[in-house]
This record gives C-alpha cells, structure tokens and sequence, in this order.
C-alpha cells in the first residue's frame, strides 16, 4: 500500500478515480464528524462560559494562582499535593507487591481441585468473598482502628500500617479473582503437555500456567493497579496519610476554595494516563486487533 | 513537613481580617474578651434569649431567605456533643442549637418558623445554596472571607489538648513538652492550624475526618494527644474517653483571637442581620447563658507555657 | 457473448463465454490492461458446464478482471482474472497462503481491493459508489469454521438475515428458514444452540443460512478444512446437490476428489495469479504448470 | 462412577484395594488440611480474644445489642442502615442502568476504525482516559458542586442528581473499556459472516457483536456493580445521602461505637456474596472448567 | 517371553510375544480376570515386527489389560487390553470418540484409571504409589494441537523438562535440546516463539520436546489432524523416521495410509474395546469386524 515499487505495481487509472472518490468521501465524513464533535464541545463550552455563575466557578474551581502562590505559613499547595501524589505512588508499589502475593496465594488455592484441598479452598474463598463485599472505607476503619484497638503489643500499633493491611486484603481479593481467571484461561491442554512431561503440579503452576495465565490478565491488573493508586488516599480516614488529596482537601479547607482539587485530580490524570495507554497497547497486542478489518 | 515558621504574622492578618468583615470591629473584639472574662459571671441571667427581636431590616418580611417567612438553617450531618445534642439540631439543646434558635428569635423567627438542614461540610462551602446560614463550628478566617459571608464570632474558641492517662504527655505544662508527641487534629477545623503554628511538633500531625475516629485512635493510644476546641475537650474526655485528661489550652499567638461564626452564601443579603444578631446575643448576655448551659461554663483548662 | 452483464435470455446456452469484456468495468475501460492472468479466466468453462449439467448461463454471472489485493508489502493477489458462468462450479486450489480465502474475501466485499474489477450480473461491484450490503446478500459465503452465531438458535441463525436485510415477515422467515433446514436435513435441530451441533451440522447450517437469502452466487471458502474426517462426508455431498440443482458456486477447497468430481473447472492459484485453469481432468490428471505438478505431488501423494 | 450398574461393570479387587488406598490418603490429606486450617484460625482466634484490648475491642466493634436496641430517639440502628442500603441499591439500579448506555455509546465509538471516525474517537478516548484518571471522589466534587455553581437555570441543581451523575460518567469510562474488551473479544470472523450475509455495520454491532461481547464480559460488569453498589456511598459528599454508611457514621457519632459500621459491612457482604457467586457461575459457565482435570 | 517386564537382552529376538501375563499386575493376580478383550493384546506382533524391522524387544514394553476409563455415565474406555513390545509401533484407528485419545492419555497417566492394569516395564504404573511424574517422564506424549508452552522459545520449551524434572545442568540441557532440534530439522527456529512457527515446524518441536526426556515410548495422539494438508507430510516422515530407529510408539491418527505404511500392528477401538487388531495388510485391507468395515468405508470414501 505504501508504495508501489515492490512489484513495480501502479494503481490503474480506474484505481485512481476511486482512490479518489473514496477520498473526497473519507473527507467528507471526517469533516462532517469534527465539525459536529467542534460544535457540541463548542455549545457545551459556551454555554458554561456564559452561565450566571461562571466567574464564582473559575474562582472556586480554578484558582490558578492560588495553587501556586506562597501561602501564609510558607507552602506552596502545588508543591504539597505533588508531595502527596508520591506518597500516593510509592504506597501504591508497595501495595502492589503484597497484593499480588496474596491475591496469588489466594488464586491458587481456589484453583486446587478435588475434596482433598476443601479446607484450603473453603479459607481462600472465604476470604475473597468477605473482602470484595466489603466498603473499602469499612475494612481501613475495621484494620486501622480494630487491630490497634486489641493492644497485641508485638503487633505494630501505626494506622498506615493497618490501612495498608486493609488495603492489601481488599485488593488482594479482587486480584486474586482476577489472577484466577487468568490461571483459569489457561487451556487444560498446556497442563496436560507439561505434566506429561513429567513436571509436577507445582513445576506446572509455576513455569507453565501462572506465567501465562498473569500475561493474560495483565491489562487487568494494571486497571486495578490504577485503582489502587487512586485508593491509597482512602487511608487518610485513619489520620496518618498526607496524600494529594488530603493536602488538596486541607488547602481547600483553609480557603473554602476548590482549585487544589482540580490540581490533585489533574495530576492523578497525568500520571494515569501512560498507563491506561500501557495497559491498552498490552490488551491490543494479546488479543485481536479489535473487530477491524475492512467491513 | 515544612509549613511552620510563617505562622505568627497570619495568625494577625486573621484576626484583622474578621474585625473588617463583619463589620463591626469593636463589638466583635470587644465582645470576645468580655466573653472569656466574664465567663464566671455566666447565668447571670441577662437577657434570656426571649422577646428581644432586632426589627428594622432584620424582620421576616424584609429578609431575603431561601423560603420566604421561614428561617432555613443548616448543621452538618451528623453533630456532635456538646455542639447539639443527639444528632438533634430542633430540640434546642446543646450550645450551637440554642444559639441558632436565638438568633432566629432576633430576626423574628419564632421556633416554628425555623426550617433545619443536614448539609454536609463541603456542600455547605462549595455549593452555598438552599438555606439561609450554617451553623457548625466554622471558624472565622480572612482565606474563607473570600469564598463566604460570616456573621461576627458566637464563641470564643480555645484550643485545647486532651490525652489519656498515663501517655506520655499526660500532665505537661509547656508546648515544649509536646513537640516530640504525636497528635492529632480534626480536618477543617483551626485545630490542625493551631497545632502546627503553636506546638510545630517534631512529626506530622495526624487529621481526622470526624471525632470519633480522633477518639479511636486516642484510645488506641495511635496518637499521644489531640487538638480540639475547649468544649469539646470537655466532651470527649468525660463522656467518650475512659480516661481522658485534659493537657491543657494551647496560649494564643499575640492577638489571635479565634472565632465560630455562622456561615453565609457570599454576598448572602441576610449577613448584615446574622451580624447583627449575634452581637446582640453576645450582648445581652445569651451567649454566656447557652455557654453555662450546654459548654458547663468551665473555659477553665490550664494554659500551657510558651 | 462479450459485453454482456445486463441480465439476459437464460436460456441461451450458445454464446461462448471466452473474451469477456465487463461491461461496466470502470469509466475509462483500462480494467483490463494488466493482462497477465486474462488468458486463464474462461478456459474450458463451456465445455465443463455441459458435460457436468451444470453451467448453461447466458454470460458470466461473475468476473474479475485484473484483481490485485495487498496487506501492507505482502500481495497475497497480485493480477486475478476468472469468470464464472451461471451454474457452473468452479473450484479454486493452491497452497496454503496462495490467496483463496482472499479471493473469495474480495469477491464478497468483506475486503477493499486495491485494483481491478469484479463485476457481478454486468454491475461493477468493486466500484465505490455501490451498496455492498446488497451486493452481500445477493452472494452466500460459507467459511471453513462455520461462524455460526453461537447465541442464537440455529433458527434464529438462519432468520437473521431475511428479517433484518430483507425485512421478511416473521412468519414467512421462520417458514423458508425450516424449508431451508428441511433441505439440509435439520430441521429437528430447529431450536438447537449450534454449539449442540456436530461440526458437519454446524456447517450445514451455515450453509442453510447462506442459501436463504436465495443467493445468485456461492462462496465456499474450505468449508471441510476444520471437519473430522468422518463428517466431511456429509457436506461435500451437500455441495454435490448444490451444484446439481444449477447453483453457481466457487469453492476453494483441499479435498481433491471433490474437485476432481464436482467441479466444471479447476483453477490454481499461485503467486497471487491463476497459475494453471481448466477442466479437472486436464489440471488436476495432467497438470502444465511446474507448480501445479509439484503442489498435487504433495496433496495426492 | 457414581453407579457400577449401567454396564454392569464392578471394581476389581484390585481397584478395591486402589480406592481404598486412594481414599485412606486422600483422608489423611484432607485431615491435614483441615486442621492446619482450623489451627491457624483458631490461633488467631485466640490470639485475639486474649488480648488485653479485647474487651474493649469488642465493646467498639462488636457491641451487638447497640446495634439492635431502640435509641433514646426513637430508632433502631440496625433498621436504619437497612434503609440506607435499600437507598444504596436504588442509586445503584438507576445509575448502572444510565452507566451502560454511556459505556456502550463510548465502545463503539471507540471500536470505529478508520481515519474517518478520528473525531468521534478522539472523544471517546479523551473521555475515558479522563474519567478512569479521575479519583472518583473528585468527579463527585467536580460535578457535585460545579454544575450548580455554574447556575444554569435549566440545569438540575439537585446534589444527589449530579452525584449520580458523577458516579455514571466515572464508572462509564471503566465499563466502556470491559464493553470495549467484550466486543472486541469478538472473533472477527462473526463479523465476516454478519457482512456476508448482507447485515450493515449496525446491525452487524446490535445483533452480532455487542449481544456476544456482553455474555463474555458479563462476569466483568457484574464485578463492577458490586464495587459501584458500595461506591454509592460516596454521594453523600455532596448532600446528605442517608445510605448505609451515613447511617453507621451518624450512629457511631454519638457513641463513639464501631459497631454500626461492622453491621452495615455485614449487610453488604450478605449483599454481594450472592453476586459474586453468580459471577462466578458465569464465568464459570463461560469458559474452561478451570485448570481441572485429573492431573 | 510371558512374565517379561524387566529390561532383559535387547537382542533376544526369538521369543514370541503372545500370552503374556503382565508380572506386576496387581497384589492379587487379578488383572486379567475381565478377559473380553485379551484375545487383541499382542495379535499379529511379532510377524509384523519382524517384516517392518522394528519390534524385536524381549518383551512387551507396555501392557494394558482391562482398562476402563468413565465419565460420569460416559465410558469412553470399557475393556481395553493390548501389549506393545519394544520397537514396535502401533497405530490406533476408530471413529471420533471411540476413546483413542482417552486411552493413550491414560497410559500417560493423564487420566486415572476405573479399573484395569498398565505396565510400563513390567511396573504396574496404575498403582496409586507410583510416582507419575517419574512415569510420565518416561513416557513421551505429543498432542493433536502442539501444545508449545506460548510463553518460551522453542529452545526454553525444549530444556523445561531436562532442566526441571531430570536436574541437567544448563550447558547440557541447551546441548541436548540443539541436537534434538538438529535432528527435527529446526536447530534455526531455536530461539523463535512458538506461533512464529507454521503448524508442521510447532509439531516438530513438540516431538523434540518429547524426545529430549529419552521416553522408553512415545505417544502420539492425531498429531497430523490440525495441519494444513500440504504439512502432513513432513510430520509423518519424522514419525516413520523414529520408528525405523525403533522407537517404541502408539500412534492413533486418522491417516490411513500411515497406518498402512509404517504400522507393525493396527489396532481399531470401538465401542470402549479393541475391536480388530492385526497387522495393517490384515486390518485395513480385510477388515473381518462389520464396525471396522464400515470405518474404513467411509475413511477412504
Ligand atoms: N487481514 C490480513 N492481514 C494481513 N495478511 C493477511 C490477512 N489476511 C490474509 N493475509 C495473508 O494473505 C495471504 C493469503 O491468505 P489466504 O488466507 O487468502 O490464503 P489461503 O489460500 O486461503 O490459505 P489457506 O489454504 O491456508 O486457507 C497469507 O499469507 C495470509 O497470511
Ligand atoms: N474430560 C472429559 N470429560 C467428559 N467426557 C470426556 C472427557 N474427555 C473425553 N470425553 C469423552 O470421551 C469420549 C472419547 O473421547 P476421545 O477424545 O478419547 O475420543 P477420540 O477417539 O480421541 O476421538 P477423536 O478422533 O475425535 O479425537 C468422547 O465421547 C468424549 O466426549
Ligand atoms: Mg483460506
Ligand atoms: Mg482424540
């Protein structure tokens, strides 16, 4: 298509004409669907502009200079809620590690089969049902404050220390269910020729199923991990975590003005984004390459 | 953290901030010392809160309120002791629910004609709408001045650590003792801008989003201390705390005098008269009286050394 | 018959069908400058429709004329031109990525080509400006993994089209959709999930599906290919009766002993052109072409 | 297996003597199983009733008559957070059913392919790279309090509208991507033969595609209506929402007792776990019988 | 040779192959007791051994005897004895379903047995003691669709098992797999992914793998039927390459004319037995079985 060296193919000159035709059409519609996608971005844009409440809105919304500005006790909120965000990140990653050892660990004692693994599975089951039902907001509370509550004095008293529990043990469940479905994929063929090589079932999770069962699931688990770095905030409810939004919300606090919000949720798009690209660019590669073709 | 060592020069822009605002510098200032001196003499019995309606502008047929005739007043959901009593703001009890209601009376809003709101803290600020003023601890402050209408200041607000028995700060006497704690503080409230103009402790102080969660984590011994107004204070170490103690109020920065005032929309036409309300509520004596009543009257707590 | 196209007296069986010039092949008449492959398009046809009570047709119901077709560099149809007369069976061999699926592909629309003409019944289909869901339903294609619609019934499979394309009545589709099911003997699996079905079932459904919309050609792209032996039986005998009831039809196809008996003409494809074409005995007993030789060495062999 | 009737086939002697080993061990190994899991709990069990917290543990997270006695005013907690759940899933029902019209108007918009479709695409990508960036909780705020601040006077100025609102257009963009991965799930080969048989590029999506993309994915969207079903709580950021959560917190206000909260999870977990079963059937039903087999 | 079992003389050519009696059959000698399908065992062996220059062992390599295998109600697997010796290569035919696959992923010990003994060896490896995974490393098994690990180079696919099962070293174990790859005629795919590969090349790899671990048999189970037909043949000429260097094999496949070329005996399964079993002029030439006449009927059609 690129050229027509190769074989020393040119296009006939009926080719050209609808080549052509087909062009002017492309256009046409291209045209057509920016001008529209223009107009109702431009009507919404407007009619917003020159709502009554416009300029109270910018104030509140989008403050640029109050985000920036040095504030009385010497902060710069932009600066503060950059800080929070990598607080946001490097909770995320660690996180992230333990969550995908018990989401793991959980994934594959729900995937034993026979009576012999009940008790095993009945405990992995418990667990993933219990925690995926559960408000997120509830297990923080219940880890960051029950588990202190209990004075076990060998056991760390710190709430982010708990919330990180609570946080991995929510996760950990969702992923756990996701790593099935991966492990689950799996065609039964690919066991059957790795065990008939002699490998056991342990060799056979580990060098043939799990590997490409987490392949399969990966823009899953990048999705939950975006999540996840949006939820690390949550631990603040337990008092400890000056993350972006806790210092946006302690910023708007002070002023009643909004703006740091908007920073925060800019950045967290900022940051998210290269990676919803990442988990898109994964999913293409894998799977088909969606339902294209030319009809 | 980082943020401590501007914070005596805005803690003056402050209080300038609320004397211009409201309009009525000296009464406000005047006013809050009267209020802290004379709190021995509370029960005095002044005014009562009954008859003593503004008139002039300040009536229900001038007043602008969302529901013409009727005084729509908005409280957070829940409320806390010993601001309002059993998440009640209509039974008059607790300190914030008889200042509201008497306020009403001044503009001439008799109890029935005192329509209540559950609004939440940021629906209060952000979207200012659909009732005619908050009232819920908002602290006055020239920042919020600039998003918000308050009315002048219906309590003198003093910061007070609590702690519980036997943790290592029970029994300080000097800020300095504290600045190697962990502590607490309520978010949205001055607290947490107290705390860390006036201890500036060592580690980042923790921010609750309500005070039951703050009591947890006392209880669970996850803090050492937490910053709260006095009547709180007062409230959660006799009633929610096994064995809270009071540590002591934290001293004001020179000329900071903090203040609880009613929340307005911006702009809102009723601000003038909210103003006006409060301070003769604070004249005539009410205040003191609500304050005996519902805040025990003991603003009594020692004050910490510098 | 040359410059035929324009539907015309069926029943005039003597115009030979050699030379064709597609009447609507393209504003300046150049569609046929590419030559190379011109000389195989209706070699042996007339003579094969006869013989086999097959291919009586008046003109070609189908030509492609100089057909080019390339993803990126690689050009799996370099230069194509055949014909097919109504009712005659035309069956496309090659090797495996020698372009038959493509070709069939092409001549159903499902891809754009990148030169050439095939015109359908005289319209030039490969033009722009033409409805190609229309032309789609005036073609039946049957593909090697049946591509039923695994969430509806298998009635429901076989209605889909007359209800939606054609805006048939429900009660007249649901009737032609059982005659069509009766005809490939299914219809007691009326109101079975495909996948309840055998795959020599499944594929005789697609089949039906394809026939319902009384099409005026047929594509059968390898429809045997993915069958366990036992069941390719039952489909090429299908084919068969097709064929013997005048149905136009191209098939590509491994299964050598159906060409050898069912086709009017055999076509080999190879390096994106019409290596070798004729009647299955001259192509498939006595092969010209080197490549033909060779690739029926290791089909027969 | 389960009869020996059918053919009239009985076990050897030997296989007697196989089943019998093979039940003997798989006894032994499901005993083992067993009481390791029994021990575990029951050592944290103990663990915990014997700290020297518990007490009070239990008093602030399991104080049961709390929940269920009637309060100085009037109600009953337990039967309050039932409304508040009630009122969750009524906002979940309603928002899920505006959450799939905008995910599916998005997937398809997105699934176009071809330069002509640029613009139309180009919104949808924006779209959902924004609002899956996003942390929910400022898209509530975003929209919670803009849309009214902005006093467009044919606007709804309702908080729980534009919360709604909020929590559709968030998880819109999440459930535009499982649509999009459902749909392009789709073997391109169903779409040749809707094409073939004359079906346009619409029909081929409304009867074909999307019908088939939906089943595949329905465990997915599922998953995202129990996480949207807790999420509900969220609203009550921007008004007063007396949903479960609110409830518990109201409660816990004025006792400083956990334990409304520890129900109200209670009650969604007793919620979600039928969801999740189902989910789990279908997906089960969906795809290979997990990595099962004999081996 | 009768009670044979332990590695005797590989030279030892005289001894016939019938009557055996499997040594280790079971604690309590009753093994054979289910005797419907015992006259099949070893039918044939040793004349076919003998022409084919294979099959000359000592003693059967592999016994099966009264094999069963159900699911649920489904016996897939009724009676099923037979015996192969060393170097022999045995060709199981029958209907899709007739249990084929079922059978050879029970000697792999894929499947665990209802009743019925196998030995490998002389080794009753249907013994709940027995290590399978030591058994299955013995027994090499090559499936209808490849089943490459995805995620590996052909190389990595090919060391799995020397690496992790039998602990070779990674200089040796990456020797070993290029020779084997040398041998398959792939040693330039070694470091491609497996869907790099056309179907016949992953079948290659597949065998390679399988070889790497030095079976004492070889299973092969359809391991033509997914190829494209111009593909087939390079596999079956490496199945007929291992069976002249005297690889032990059960070959079940559908290609009949394998079966006939290279089968020392051929087996037909139906109905959950062996019903014929004969040297392949015998069995597919004279079928004496009406089932197997009428499989053969419509196989080569
Ligand atoms: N969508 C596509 N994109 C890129 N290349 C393609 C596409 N479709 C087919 N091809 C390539 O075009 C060539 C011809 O493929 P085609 O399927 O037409 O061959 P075929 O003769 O049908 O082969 P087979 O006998 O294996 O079905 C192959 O090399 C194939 O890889
Ligand atoms: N895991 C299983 N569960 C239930 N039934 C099974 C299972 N595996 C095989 N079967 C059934 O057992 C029967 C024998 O299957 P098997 O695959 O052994 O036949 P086959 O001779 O290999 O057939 P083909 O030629 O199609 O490969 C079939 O009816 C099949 O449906
Ligand atoms: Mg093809
Ligand atoms: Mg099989």
């Amino acid at each position: 298509m690129s050229t027509s060296t190769n074989d020393g193919w040119s296009p006939s000159p009926l080719q050209q004409q609808r080549d052509a035709y087909r062009l002017g059409r492309a256009r046409r519609s291209t045209l057509i669907a920016a001008v529209s996608s223009v107009v109702v971005v431009g009507v919404i844009a407007v009619l917003v502009v020159n709502s009554s409440g416009w300029d109270r809105f910018r104030e509140t919304f989008f403050d640029v200079g109050y985000v920036f500005e040095r504030q009385r006790d010497g902060t710069v909120i932009a600066l503060e809620v950059l800080k929070g965000l990598w607080l946001n990140v490097r909770i995320a990653v660690i996180a992230e590690i333990a969550i995908l050892i018990v989401a793991l660990a959980a994934a594959l004692a729900r995937s034993l089969r026979g009576p012999v693994w009940f008790p095993l599975r009945a405990l992995a089951i418990g667990y993933t049902d219990l925690f995926r039902g559960l408000p997120q907001i509830l297990v923080l509370l219940m880890f960051g404050f029950g588990m202190p509550a209990l004075q076990i004095s060998w056991l760390p008293n710190s709430a982010l220390f708990w919330g990180a529990v609570g946080l991995v043990l929510s996760y950990g469940a969702y992923v756990s269910e996701v790593l099935r479905a991966g492990i689950e994929s799996i065609h039964p063929s690919q066991r059957a020729a790795s065990r008939s090589l002699g490998l056991t079932h342990g060799q056979t999770m580990r060098y043939v199923v799990v590997p490409q069962g987490v392949r399969r699931v990966l823009p899953a688990l990048l999705n939950d991990f975006v999540s996840l770095l949006k939820d690390t905030g949550l631990i603040s409810v337990l008092g400890v975590v000056y993350d972006a939004v806790l210092n946006a919300q302690i910023a708007t606090s002070q002023s009643y003005n909004y703006t740091p919000y908007v920073y925060a949720g800019l950045l967290f798009v900022i940051l998210t984004i290269p990676l919803t690209r990442v988990t898109d660019w994964i999913a293409r590669r894998q799977g088909f390459h969606g339902v294209g073709g030319t009809v | 953290g980082s943020s401590d060592s501007a914070g005596s020069g805005g803690g003056s822009d402050t209080s300038a901030a609320t004397g211009q605002t409201t309009g009525a510098p000296a009464g406000s200032d005047a006013g809050s010392s009267s209020g802290a001196a004379g709190s021995g003499a509370a029960g005095s019995g002044a005014a009562g809160s009954g008859g003593a309606a503004l008139g002039g502008d300040c009536t229900p047929d001038k007043l602008q309120t969302t529901t013409p005739g009727t005084l729509t007043i908005a409280t957070s959901e829940p409320v806390y002791e010993p601001w309002m009593v059993d998440n009640d703001p209509t039974n008059g009890k607790g300190y914030e629910s008889a200042v509201a209601y008497a306020v009403a009376e001044q503009l001439g809003y008799p109890k029935d004609k005192v329509a209540w709101k559950r609004v939440g803290f940021d629906e209060a600020v952000a979207r200012q709408q659909g009732w005619d003023f908050d009232i819920n601890q908002f602290s006055i402050s020239q920042d919020r001045l600039k998003r918000v209408d308050m009315s002048s200041g219906y309590y003198d607000v003093t910061q007070t650590v609590i702690t519980t028995k036997g943790s290592p700060i029970d029994g300080a006497t000097s800020v300095g003792q504290l600045k190697d704690a962990k502590l607490g503080a309520m978010i949205g409230t001055t607290s947490l801008t107290a705390l860390n103009d006036v201890i500036a402790p060592n580690s980042k102080p923790s921010v609750f989003k309500d005070n039951a969660a703050a009591a947890q984590a006392l209880k669970n011994k996850q803090i050492d201390g937490l910053v709260v107004d006095l009547p709180t204070a007062f409230y959660m170490t006799s009633a929610q705390l096994d064995n809270g103690a009071i540590v002591g109020q934290l001293p004001g920065t020179t000329s900071e005098k903090e203040q609880f005032g009613l929340l307005l929309a911006k702009n809102s036409p009723i601000t003038a008269c909210a103003t006006k309300a409060v301070d003769a509520l604070r004249a005539n004596g009410s205040l003191e009286k609500f304050n005996a009543e519902w805040l025990s009257g003991k603003d009594t707590a020692p004050v910490l050394t510098k | 018959m040359s410059a035929a196209g324009q539907p015309t007296d069926p029943t005039d069986l003597t115009k030979p069908l050699a030379g064709q010039q597609p009447s609507s092949s393209g504003p300046d008449g150049t569609a046929g400058a590419h030559g190379a492959g011109s000389d195989h398009t209706a070699a042996g046809a007339h003579g094969a429709g006869s013989t086999k009570g097959g291919g009586g047709g008046t003109g070609p119901l189908l030509t492609v004329s100089n057909l080019r077709k390339s993803y990126g560099d690689h050009v799996p149809l370099r230069d194509i031109s055949l014909t097919a007369a109504e009712h005659e069976c035309i069956v496309l061999i090659g090797a495996s990525g020698s372009g038959k699926s493509t070709l069939l592909r092409c001549i159903n629309l499902l891809e754009v080509v990148d030169d050439g003409v095939i015109t359908l019944d005289g319209t030039d289909i490969t033009d722009p400006r033409v409805n190609a869901d229309r032309v789609r339903s005036d073609v039946g294609m049957v593909f090697q993994s049946y591509n039923l619609f695994p969430h509806m019934s298998v009635l429901d499979n076989i209605m889909l089209a007359p209800r939606k394309v054609r805006g048939v009545g429900k009660a007249t589709a649901r009737a032609d959709a059982m005659a069509m099911l009766e005809r490939v003997g299914l219809a007691n699996k009326a109101k079975a999930r495909p996948d309840q079905l055998s795959g020599g079932q499944q594929q005789r459904v697609a089949i039906a599906r394809a026939l319902v919309n009384k099409p005026r050609l047929m594509l059968f792209d390898e429809v045997t290919s993915a069958l366990d032996p036992e069941l390719v039986g039952e489909v090429l005998a299908l084919l068969t009766e097709l064929k013997t009831e005048g149905m136009t039809m191209l098939v590509a196809t491994h299964e050598m002993s159906f060409a050898r008996d069912v086709a009017d003409r055999v076509l080999f494809l190879a390096d994106g052109q019409v290596a070798e074409s004729g009647p299955p005995e001259q192509v498939l007993a006595a092969p010209q072409d080197p490549r033909t030789q060779r690739f029926l060495r290791r089909m027969l062999g």
